[in-house]
């Protein structure tokens, strides 16, 4: 593989748990809720979700089925993040606070529940909590056929990926097509656009808004249990996801809020992360390099704001709480 | 045994805070029956409806729908039972397409199909005569379009209990013609309908009966072949009024605005202005007539400062000193020379008012930058807001109530009653009395002419041919960003300004008969 | 009216309610925190009265222990208080982060190559000026593009953080590091550390000052008002002459300088050097304080304070009882969920059904 | 004596019965970067001090310990200095390098408390009688490491599976530093030692502890082609990388074997109980206590994990055996300047000291005896030359 398909390659692996978060916030954010909780989310996905193929395997044993464990991580990290979201929902929906405060309160408290849970697996289990080789190859080898796989250029390019990152862009393109094809796809935006328009045609706004939350908060969730489970090699590290939901909120705006474009986003986000890595510069120091991703996010930025557009907007009501009877 | 009425309400109460909104009314509405819902700014008739419509829930009282007491909790409550709404404040979402905008709320299957409704949207309005484009986002549309998006998405529902809040204000002359149409075909459907106008005249045309509320009390329902304006607004205000514009001579006239060539293009670069020339005259009324989107706005707003110039010059003449060119100068030095613009626009609070701050606050808008520094003074507005809250009727639990969540109305006396209060040399108000009651629109024109006899240059954007030719010392009428003519108020007719305003770039030489 | 179909609860949004009625619910969030909390330590098998105990006698039980609190305190206070015009002009900044460590990088510069060219206090004031500049002027970028072409400025200050960072990195492992490799650049002369009043460096006389002056400029000042009016509609704030796209950028030019400000107490007061981590999280907690304070400097004091002995305490639970760091993040959420949470009750009234009566 | 489960580590030695009169009670602070759930750095002190306080208990003398946690290398350093000193503890350990500044700023108000630094070099010429330094000569146990991974790599090359140029190991390194230049050098070492076409690359990653970076470097040194990866940094992410990437490792600070089975080959890590036992007895007894300590295998101050006898050489633990006793009795320097070329010249002299502060060394010659003799004269490392064989892929760091 020459240098630029490798390039590629790590930048998608690197780019998948940012792609799963980063959808899961389109769906959160088009609700009109802006969830800057992520991070705190995807750590107690990844704590969550490591504990549950942990676990299965420490009772299954030897048996242990690959794709149960893989069943199984998903789910609890999605049920991790959707208990994040829960209370976050609770707490803006229906207690209309600040949703900015909310979500830094719950990056707060999930980044503490998910190391919490790291640490007591760590101490009963009383070393590394880490999964078989048998189990990892299930969360970190391609589920493709070894036929496609080996195509030149086009297996690695395509085909040797982990299992999440295609479970990953099927996602982000059902909620593409979910959007802006499907009829309560429509209600989902207007929810997010203006809830009081929503409301009057009798769209039920709170349930839109809970169940849009909750989603996107077990979606984003799930990208934490992806990047314990690939790129940190099925190992709790302590403080090992610092960053990432962060990043995953940054790159929310980056796409305009288009899932099928988040799929680009955390690829390029993926390779301008490592690229310092593989691209030796020598006239730019490295702590100046590794700030590329977010000056690139900058300028990306500037241009698209240049470029002002009716389409590219925020929806409208982010961030603010809806209650009927206000005028 | 009584008949089953469409709607019953009996003993409504609804209460925000310490406002009594509505106290223990009873209403009836009847199927193919057209009630008008007459009362002053902040009677509580919007309030009254959003009850029906599931956006405010009683506080106490019953409910019945064809007879039985019935809860809504939501607005799909009140689609259950028939019931749509139109309301004072357009619900719909800007990004979207008219289709969507319709669709919205609607059952059906997980798949969008906006082929399907777009055709079933084209459908309804080739029936009644609406030209709306499915397609077309509400983000390009004007007033008048986004309020047919609105009357279409209830009539795509069939709702056969209709209610508009004010659905005339913002509609021109023929829009509204069209739309009483389609109303009366939908009584003789058998529908039952409420509209909520502050126009009399429209009253009288078009409904049945009228039921009129004061302070948050139902007054009571006279039909309306029984009854006259006069009447009714008695029955609003709760003693006799007198409703007629005093149109004294202008004293002394002298030129104080001359705009030149003005021609101003909006961010697409289409042209909303298109060499507009006129002089306005301090101690007379200049009015500007027009069809909505004419350009009326984009006129103040330049003279104001508030939009780009592409061309032209507007000279104004302060008193004894030469006349400055107002092009290119920043709105703060245009109102320190003493133009003040009282500009009602389409979204009330988006200018001209802080929605979360109290009458004083507003009132700061004015002055918070007088004196020396860097304190604001908070005395002199505050004294100002308890003239205006008093002189205007300002309906407000106090000066410090924030305005937006006072009625429509009492909202615009605000920003008029500050306006006028600032003694402008010119002042340019735009739709002032969209909204507002009867007897608070007399008010206005009084205060009005009030400045012109002051010797101020008052320019008076209005909709209302009727009031404009009453009120006014000459008209300009504006089409499609151009002078079709500039009239004198006195003498011409009705036919004349309307003939006006719908000829495109019409020639100005015959129309000038001054 | 059909009983069985009234909405079990409904809302209704209050005027007013008296205050000492907003105190019993504040109040009461606190107990709710407090007991949620308790629960948490009685799930992971700690005393929660014990613990409560470590956290107040840690955080306030002696005299060290109070000034470590305050320390913690002052940049927080800083900083909300930097944040408050921004939010109030609904701008929001959640750059402070990168606004302290700029603020702190400038003063650093003249701590560290300007110390002996100066007698002690024109080095502090050059020191707090430039730090204070150079937070402003980091600010400004941002604000420059959303008055110009309306960026969105959450992310733009956002992604300035990581910026700013990365470049104190590269200082630090590079043109001002000390020991090759080491990654530190090395600690002030003494002439640039701020003196010590109480035991605790002077910067808590700075904040409470600009406590007082920020309330005195929110609330009476032409420009508060000016603030006040673009956080309603910018629209009107045009129509009344303002130059909105002036004022953002000078509020964020304010804000950003008291930032500034802060990260030059941090670094002269506090650390007596540069590092990446001089903001240490400040900027995103202050954000909560700023908001629960309600943007009201005052306060933004308590909450500050509270803040400070949780995070105080919980240092000290983690050595008393073994209470590991990541449980005091799940209390503060907890507390922070309760107080947010609360403020509905003082908003809204809630109706239950059967609640109203009916007139015959 | 007291218990030393891991959940209580702050009141262990806590007399829990009456005990001869003999007994001493020592009160000891120690002030940690991370916590013991790093699994890495601050762990290594946690089980030091749980040994030692056993190892003590058995000489009669208590240790009461008040561990502050997370501790940032700023001012909140200088304030758990000074609340240990004030609680009265004799000795105060301060774990991470960066502590030692706000240390310093503390040692004088309090001259009677001892204040360790572990890893820096301040009480060369800090001139004062209460602060310390310690570090272990943790290259012996990377040389050693180094052995495993060149051993394997050469059976790589026997059986044919790679080239002898394809013998490249990757290293993950924190930053530049003397510690982590000394530590790749010896292990660079020890590998050629058994196997002389090895070569290395070195990928600094600009942190201590972040398992994104550290996976990401060992990522991209696996595609350069690097069939061995190693790392002085925290976390487990190059080992994992490594076994993805079908490459071998080996670690650094805790046994890694558990987390990726199939690569990791062993670690190395400092046992600082030896160290902690040392100085708290002679605080016990009132005694002075070395300023500037450091050893390494002769005291068991730094040990090799167990070998992963399942992928690693034949014979490799023999070879351990052999090399390990060389270096015991001296007959074996890591440093050997016969060894390595810099330049292609061999190395004649170097200093080791810094002692007029401008962080360069600039007295007391390290070369001598045929060999460059690290933590000899003061025990931070301060070998920070790069040598031949090694390539730097970034250096800015
Ligand atoms: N990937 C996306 N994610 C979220 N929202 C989207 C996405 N793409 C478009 N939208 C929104 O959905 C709406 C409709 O999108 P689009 O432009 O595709 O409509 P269309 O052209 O009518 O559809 P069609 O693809 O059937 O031609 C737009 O208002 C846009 O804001
Ligand atoms: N959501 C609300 N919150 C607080 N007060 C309200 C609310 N809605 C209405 N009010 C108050 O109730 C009163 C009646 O208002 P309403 O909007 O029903 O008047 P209206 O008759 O429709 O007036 P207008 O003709 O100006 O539209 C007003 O005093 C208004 O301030
Ligand atoms: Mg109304
Ligand atoms: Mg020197």
């Amino acid at each position: 593989m020459n240098a630029v398909l490798l390039l590629i390659y790590n930048a998608v692996l690197n780019g998948t748990p940012l792609l799963f978060g980063t959808v899961g916030e389109v769906l959160t954010e088009k609700s009109g809720n802006l969830n800057l909780g992520v991070e705190g989310m995807m750590y107690m996905g990844g704590a969550l979700g490591l504990g549950g193929a942990f676990y299965y395997e420490m009772l299954a044993g030897q048996n242990a089925s690959g794709l149960l464990a893989v069943l199984l991580a998903i789910l609890c990290a999605f049920l991790g993040g959707a208990f994040g979201a829960l209370i976050y929902s609770f707490i803006t929906i229906t207690l209309r606070a600040n949703q900015n405060v909310t979500g830094l309160a719950l990056s707060i408290f999930g980044t503490g529940a998910g190391q919490f849970i790291g640490e007591y697996m760590r101490t009963t289990s009383g070393g590394y909590v880490a999964i078989s080789n048998q189990l990892k190859a299930a969360f970190m080898t391609s589920p493709l056929p070894a036929a496609l796989q080996n195509i030149p250029v086009l297996g690695p390019l395509l085909f040797q990926y982990n299992v999440f990152v295609y479970l990953g862009v099927i996602i982000a393109v059902l909620m593409g097509f979910y959007l802006r094809k499907s009829r309560s796809g429509l209600y989902l935006r207007a929810v997010g656009e203006s809830p009081a328009t929503a409301d009057s045609a009798g769209i039920n706004v709170t349930r839109y808004k809970y169940l849009a939350t909750i989603l996107g908060g077990g979606i984003s969730a799930i990208g934490g249990m992806v990047y314990i489970m690939t790129i940190a090699g099925c190992v709790w590290n302590h403080e090992g996801l610092s960053g990432e939901g962060w990043l995953a909120v940054a790159l929310v705006i980056f796409c305009l809020w288009r899932p099928i474009s988040a799929i680009f986003g955390s690829v390029l986000f993926g390779a301008l992360m490592i690229l310092y890595l593989r691209l030796q510069l020598p006239f730019i120091p490295d702590q100046i390099y590794k700030i590329l991703p977010y000056v690139v996010t900058v300028i990306v930025l500037i241009f698209t704001s240049m470029r002002n557009s009716k389409d590219k907007q925020p929806p409208a009501s982010l961030g603010l709480a809806y209650f009927r009877e206000e005028r | 045994m009584e008949s089953v009425h469409a709607i019953e309400l009996r003993h409504i109460t609804k209460r925000f805070g310490k406002v009594v909104a509505n106290d223990s009314i009873d209403l009836t509405l009847d199927r193919g029956e057209i009630l008008s819902l007459l009362g002053e700014n902040g009677s509580g008739k919007t309030t009254l409806m959003n009850m029906l419509s599931g956006i405010y829930f009683p506080d106490e009282g019953e409910i019945l729908v064809g007879g039985k007491p019935v809860s809504i909790r939501s607005p799909k409550d009140a689609f259950d039972h028939g019931i749509g709404m139109i309301h004072q404040h357009f619900k719909l979402v800007n990004v979207f397409t008219a289709a969507e905008n319709i669709a919205l709320g609607l059952p059906g299957s997980g798949r969008l199909d906006r082929k399907a409704i777009a055709a079933k949207v084209r459908e309804i309005s080739d029936r009644y005569g609406f030209g709306i484009d499915p397609n077309k986002k509400v983000y390009d549309m004007s007033v008048s379009e986004k309020q047919t998006v609105e009357i279409v998405k209830v009539l795509y529902r069939g709702a056969d209990i209709l209610i508009l809040d004010e659905p005339t204000a913002v509609l021109t002359p023929q829009e509204t013609d069209r739309l009483f149409r389609i109303l009366r075909t939908m009584r003789e459907d058998g529908k039952a309908i409420v509209i909520i106008t502050h126009k009399l005249h429209e009253v009288m045309a078009l409904s049945d009966k009228v039921a009129v509320l004061r302070k948050g009390k139902y007054i009571g329902t006279v039909k309306t072949s029984e009854t006259s304006p006069q009447a009714l607004t008695d029955m609003m205000v709760g003693h006799s009024v007198t409703l007629n514009i005093d149109r004294p001579l202008p004293v002394d006239p002298t030129p104080r605005l001359e705009v030149q060539g003005l021609t101003c293009l909006d961010a697409e670069g289409v042209k909303k202005l298109d060499g507009v020339s006129f002089t306005a005259m301090g101690g007379e009324i200049l009015g500007i007539a027009g069809i909505a989107g004419s350009g009326q706005r984009e006129l103040l707003e330049a003279i104001a400062g508030l939009y780009p110039v592409a061309e032209g010059s507007i000279l104004y003449s302060p008193d004894g000193k030469p006349p400055v060119n107002l092009v290119g100068k920043p709105p703060m030095e245009i109102k320190k020379a003493g133009v003040a613009m009282a500009f009602v626009p389409e979204d009330r609070l988006g200018m001209g008012l802080v929605g979360g701050m109290g009458m004083t606050g507003n009132m700061m808008l004015r002055s918070w930058r007088k004196g020396k520094g860097v304190f604001v003074n908070r005395k002199d507005p505050n004294a100002l807001a308890l003239e205006v809250k008093e002189r205007l009727e300002v309906v407000t639990p106090s000066v410090e109530f924030p305005v937006r969540r006072l009625s429509g109305g009492n909202v615009q006396k605000v920003l008029v009653g500050r306006e006028i209060a600032s003694s402008p040399t010119v002042l340019m108000s735009a739709y002032a009395v969209r909204g507002l009651d009867i007897n608070t629109s007399y008010t206005i024109y009084n205060l009005m002419t009030e400045q012109k006899m002051k010797g101020v240059a008052v320019i008076y954007v209005g909709e209302d041919l009727d009031v404009l030719l009453e009120l006014c010392d000459r008209i300009l009428v504006l089409c499609g960003g151009q002078v079709s003519g500039v009239v004198d108020a006195r003498s011409v007719t009705k036919e004349e300004v309307g003939l006006l305003m719908t000829r495109v770039g019409g020639g100005k030489e015959d129309a000038i008969h001054e | 009216m059909n009983e069985q179909k009234t909405p079990l609860i409904r809302l209704a949004k209050r005027d007013s309610m008296e205050p000492w009625k907003v105190w019993c619910i504040r109040g009461s969030s606190f107990l709710a925190a407090i007991l949620l909390g308790g629960l948490i330590f009685l799930l992971m098998g700690n005393n929660p009265i014990a613990a409560y105990g470590t956290i107040i006698s840690g955080s306030l039980g002696k005299n060290t222990a109070i000034r470590q609190t305050v320390k913690l305190a002052i940049p927080l206070l800083g900083t909300a208080l930097a944040i408050a015009p921004c939010f109030k002009m609904r701008f929001w900044n959640i750059g402070a982060e990168g606004q302290i460590t700029a603020g702190a990088l400038a003063a650093s510069y003249f701590a560290l190559f300007w110390y002996d060219k100066m007698p002690p206090l024109l080095l502090l004031t050059v020191m707090c000026v430039s730090g204070a500049i150079a937070g402003g002027l980091w600010a400004l970028i941002p604000a420059f593009f959303k008055a110009k072409w309306n960026t969105n400025e959450t992310l733009f200050t956002l992604m300035m953080n990581y910026i700013i960072i990365g470049i104190v990195k590269w200082l630090q492992g590079g043109p001002w590091e000390g020991r090759p490799g080491s990654q530190i650049i090395p600690m002030f002369d003494s002439a640039a550390v701020l003196p010590k009043v109480f035991g605790v460096h002077c910067g808590w006389i700075i904040v409470l000052v600009m406590t007082v002056l920020m309330y005195i400029y929110m609330r009476y000042s032409k420009q508060g008002y000016e603030i006040a009016v673009i956080g309603e509609s910018e629209n009107t704030a045009r129509y009344a002459g303002m130059n909105v796209g002036r004022i953002i950028m000078r509020t964020m030019f304010l804000s950003g300088g008291i930032c500034g400000i802060v990260g030059f107490i941090v670094a002269s007061g506090a650390n007596g050097t540069l590092y990446d981590g001089v903001a240490a999280g400040v900027g995103f907690t202050a954000i909560t304080v700023a908001w629960l304070a309600q943007l009201n400097p005052f306060a933004m004091i308590g909450i500050s304070g509270l803040l400070a002995v949780l995070e105080k305490g919980a240092d000290t639970l983690q050595t008393r009882m073994a209470v590991p760091a990541s449980i005091s993040d799940i209390i503060t959420g907890i507390f922070l969920f309760c107080m947010l949470g609360c403020e509905f009750f003082i908003n809204y009234q809630m109706i239950f059904r059967g609640k109203h009566k009916e007139v015959a | 004596g007291g218990d030393k489960g891991s959940d209580t580590p702050d009141t262990t030695g806590e007399p829990t019965e009456t005990e001869e009169p003999a007994a001493k009670t020592v009160k000891v602070g120690l002030i940690c970067i991370g916590d013991e759930n790093d699994q890495g750095y601050t762990y290594n002190f946690i089980r030091g001090k749980e040994a030692a306080t056993t190892a003590l208990a058995a000489k009669g003398i208590n240790v009461e310990w008040v561990v502050k946690y997370n501790i940032g290398e700023d001012s909140t350093c200088e304030d758990a200095n000074i609340e240990l000193a004030e609680e009265g503890c004799q000795l105060i350990i301060n774990n991470s390098y960066g502590f030692e500044p706000f240390m310093l700023k503390v040692v004088d108000d309090y001259p009677d408390v001892q204040f360790i630094a572990c890893t820096n070099q301040g009480s060369w010429n800090d001139g004062k009688d209460n602060t310390h330094n310690a570090f272990a000569n943790i290259y012996e146990g990377r040389y050693l490491a180094g052995i495993v991974a060149g051993m394997k790599m050469q059976e790589m090359i026997d059986n044919g599976d790679i080239t002898a140029d394809q013998a490249v190991i990757g290293y993950v390194g924190a930053y530049s530093f003397a510690e982590v230049i000394s530590g790749f050098t010896a292990y660079y070492l020890g590998a050629k030692s058994v196997c002389p076409s090895a070569t290395m690359k070195v990928q600094f990653v600009g942190s201590w502890s972040d398992a994104t970076e550290e996976g990401n470097a060992a990522a991209a040194l696996a595609d350069l082609g690097c069939v061995m990866i190693s790392q002085h940094s925290d976390n487990t992410s190059p080992a994992t990388t490594a076994q993805s990437r079908g490459v071998f490792h080996t670690g650094y600070n805790n046994d890694m074997i558990s987390v990726a089975p199939e690569a990791s080959l062993v670690s190395t890590r400092i046992d600082w109980s030896y160290y902690f036992e040392y100085a708290i007895e002679a605080v016990a007894n009132g005694e002075a206590f070395d300023q500037d300590w450091c050893h390494g295998m002769d005291m068991g101050a730094v040990v090799l994990t167990d070998l992963n006898e399942d992928i690693a050489a034949p014979g490799t633990a023999e070879k351990l055996a052999e090399v390990e006793a060389a270096l015991a009795d001296g007959s074996l320097q890591v440093f050997d300047t016969s060894t390595f070329t810099i330049g292609g010249e061999t190395l004649t002299n170097a200093f080791a000291l810094d002692t007029d502060g401008d962080f360069t060394p600039d007295a007391e010659e390290a070369v001598f005896d045929g060999a460059f003799h690290e933590s000899y004269f003061q025990s931070a490392p301060y070998f920070a030359l790069q040598i031949d064989g090694i390539e730097w892929l970034n250096s800015a760091f």
